[in-house]
């Protein structure tokens, strides 16, 4: 569901501490940040660590760990949220894979729902 | 011809359009009254930033405004209950009924009078917001969405429940997607082109629509592939139903609302999966009187290769429903 | 307190005394009749030998003489369609037909007036049958037994053929087993016995009291335990399946025979699982004016470790159909 | 279902051939023998090759190929039938350790109806 949609290439950069991109919740609603289970970012076959993963949203920045506690705060359905990914190391301008998995928490769903997405985007 | 069974547009139909903001609230009221229907449904937390927190009075003006305007009156908003919101810890009855009745407070400000109540809920936690509900006289309406019926274990106690209260307040809502005499035709092409054995899927599709009970066709599924996807495909007949039209009918009078599930409307404004024709029947010969609620989901099945025009899928249902003899 | 009611024993209910010959066939008929039932069923292939081969006429003479004797009525035989008789073929339709009509022949020399169909049989076969069912007077009943319910996709396909064909000589026999608000005790503690965890049996039963979705159960499960006595136990919550029993109500008119399923008669004459008072109530309220048949088949789960004692098991159903209003 | 009777000691005794026993059908109705689709022995461990197995009923004699081809001839419910086991070697008189497993071929069932029973028998 969205899957097609999640990835938002446009908004990616490079940026001091690492790179950005844009995202969508692949969801038909909106939902408190603290649903968002998992956002699991890979890049050219590199899974990066979940706690390097900040989302911006609202005009707020939220931590793994900020994000989890984050009852009323809500990605509405279709909002563009950064993700700015922290990343040492070099970053070769151009092309990359880039790998989004975001699981949602969802209290009708027995099961988690996992949405997955990937392409080549420019990171610059 | 008219009935006493209105039409209605959730307008979760348009959320291809909606997430990608082509279309606006007001673009999918509008929309949806172009069809005719006079009834509005939403899922508040797709449509209203912010819900289920209270809209603010410029936002209920402006809502009321473009009620006035397109001719139309808000029918049914469909709340959630997030039981684990919070990672770790699941509701207690008290969090969860202090949700359900800010989610009242929500429909009834927005003027909503049936709230659709989602499956998971249980009875006691109905039980204990009904006396809410009838202060601010919503109806309650428990979904009862495909692989369930609405004489399933769990809905026979929600049937008692409201025996036992004898409130008008609390009823059903059907999905008609509880009722696929054939397989959405999008749903197992998506998992053809995800790699699913086209031999298989013809085979589930086949078993399906000869009535065949879904744990056998799994089976013998099973025993022609090892694959995820193709015991996926055969996993798609149970999740998908079909019971007899006239399971509804010891229950019309506790029915509530309905949402007009469809996944792919033919050109000829009808629905592939589901026999609308004898659901509405049935619904008519027994004086079902609520809306019926147009809910196009085909979207999901389908965007990863084509185009989704959400706005002509509703104007074919809105239109089978009007040619089956519902509203005006 | 009477009603139109009737009460009938199956006398497969004393399997376990005439499988080991403690009860020869006129031992059941007296021991049906002793309860006050005025009607008998039998699986013919275990009451009388050769079966479905026409009785000789000394075993015709000797049965009525029996049920004049006994003061009971030939009420229903219980058929098969052995589709896999012969290794390696699959009986054609035309097979299937010649074996069904041998049993048509065989009730109806017996002086049954219904046939119980097993459920496999498809609609089409039952098509081709129903003429010959309509000469010899004999109405076939398709057997609506768990997991199937009478609104299944595939008992609607029944339904249609009713429908079509208008006659009267077809229609549904619901097996009370359908109705398991709780899981029969005797089932879990055999598999307890066998192996299974106790404290997975008592979350499986929960989950079943509260209507929970058995897949849901059965996820549950898989993910405490990988042993498979413990899914055998979560999947009795499949085959033991509950629905409101206001689900019988259009098809009243429909039902030409009942299959009164007990697995565990209490001594208040009450079942362990199936609330009788309540579908007994359904069916008096709506008029349903035939035979409910004792069918008593907790033997082959108590047999391993306990006497079984069929005729007392029998007894008790008995008297709790009377307690409810049926029969005299 | 009827695993508890399966197996009648009482007849149990060598023969010529190899050994005999008593064996009852574990289900609630008679069968005609094509439906009988499996007859598997074991003995103190060992299991016997299916085609060493025939069956007295009726007072005939089937062994697997002529069974599993008669249409006909039911075992009915409750009747004792003789199984006639072929077995070289020597068979030591007194205690044994007997398997049986019977599987019916049962139209309605989309599974095997396989029962199995198991006790310990005096062969002399
Ligand atoms: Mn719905
Ligand atoms: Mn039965």
């Amino acid at each position: 569901m969205y899957e097609k949609y999640m990835i938002v290439p446009e908004l990616a950069k490079k940026t001091e501490k690492g790179f950005e991109i844009g995202a969508r919740l692949p969801y038909y609603r909106g939902v408190s940040l603290s649903m968002v289970e998992e956002i699991e970012v890979t890049l050219d076959g590199e899974t990066l660590p979940q706690s390097d993963v900040s989302i911006l949203i609202n005009g707020k920045t939220y931590n793994l760990e900020q994000r989890e506690n984050e009852l009323d705060d809500r990605w509405e359905m279709g909002e563009v949220a950064t993700l700015a990914i922290a990343k040492s190391g070099e970053l070769p301008a151009g092309e990359h894979k880039l790998g989004l998995k975001i699981n949602l928490r969802i209290g009708y769903m027995p099961f988690p729902s996992i949405r997955i997405a990937e392409r080549n985007i420019i990171i610059n | 011809m008219s009935s006493n069974i209105k039409r209605a547009v959730s307008l979760y139909s348009y959320q291809e359009e909606f997430f990608l903001k082509k279309m606006n609230l007001e673009d999918c009221i509008a929309a949806a009254a172009a069809t005719g229907a006079t009834g509005i449904e939403i899922v508040g937390e797709q449509s209203v930033p912010g819900c289920p927190k209270l809209p603010s009075d410029a936002f209920v003006d402006q809502w009321f405004g473009w009620m006035d305007k397109y001719k139309v009156t808000p029918v049914a908003h469909d709340m959630f209950l997030d039981y684990n919101k919070k990672k770790g810890h699941y509701w207690s009855d008290d969090e969860a009924v202090e949700s359900f009745k800010q989610d009242i407070r929500f429909a009834h400000k927005l003027g909503f009078k049936v709230i659709r109540v989602i499956v998971n809920t249980t009875p006691q936690i109905i039980e204990k917001v009904i006396p809410f509900a009838e202060d601010h006289d919503i109806k309650l309406g428990i979904e009862v969405h495909a692989p369930w019926n609405i004489n399933s274990a769990w809905m026979e106690r929600h049937w008692d429940v409201m025996e036992r209260t004898g409130t008008k307040h609390f009823g059903f809502i059907p999905d008609m997607g509880g009722f696929c005499r054939r397989l959405p035709r999008v749903q197992v092409d998506r998992m053809i082109r995800n790699g699913a054995d086209p031999e298989i899927a013809k085979f589930v599709c086949e078993q399906h629509e000869k009535g065949i009970m879904a744990e056998y066709t799994i089976f013998e599924v099973s025993r022609m592939s090892n694959r995820r996807i193709d015991m996926a495909v055969a996993e798609l007949s149970r999740h998908n139903t079909f019971v007899n039209p006239l399971s509804l009918v010891p229950h019309i009078d506790r029915i509530v609302h309905i949402h007009g599930k469809c996944l792919e409307m033919l050109e000829d404004c009808t629905e592939y999966s589901i026999p609308y024709n004898e659901v509405v029947a049935v619904l008519l010969k027994h004086g079902y009187n609520g809306y019926i609620a147009t809910e196009y989901e085909g979207n999901r099945h389908i965007q990863d290769v084509y185009e989704v025009d959400s706005v002509e899928q509703v104007r074919r249902h809105q239109q089978m429903l009007k040619n089956l003899g519902c509203g005006i």
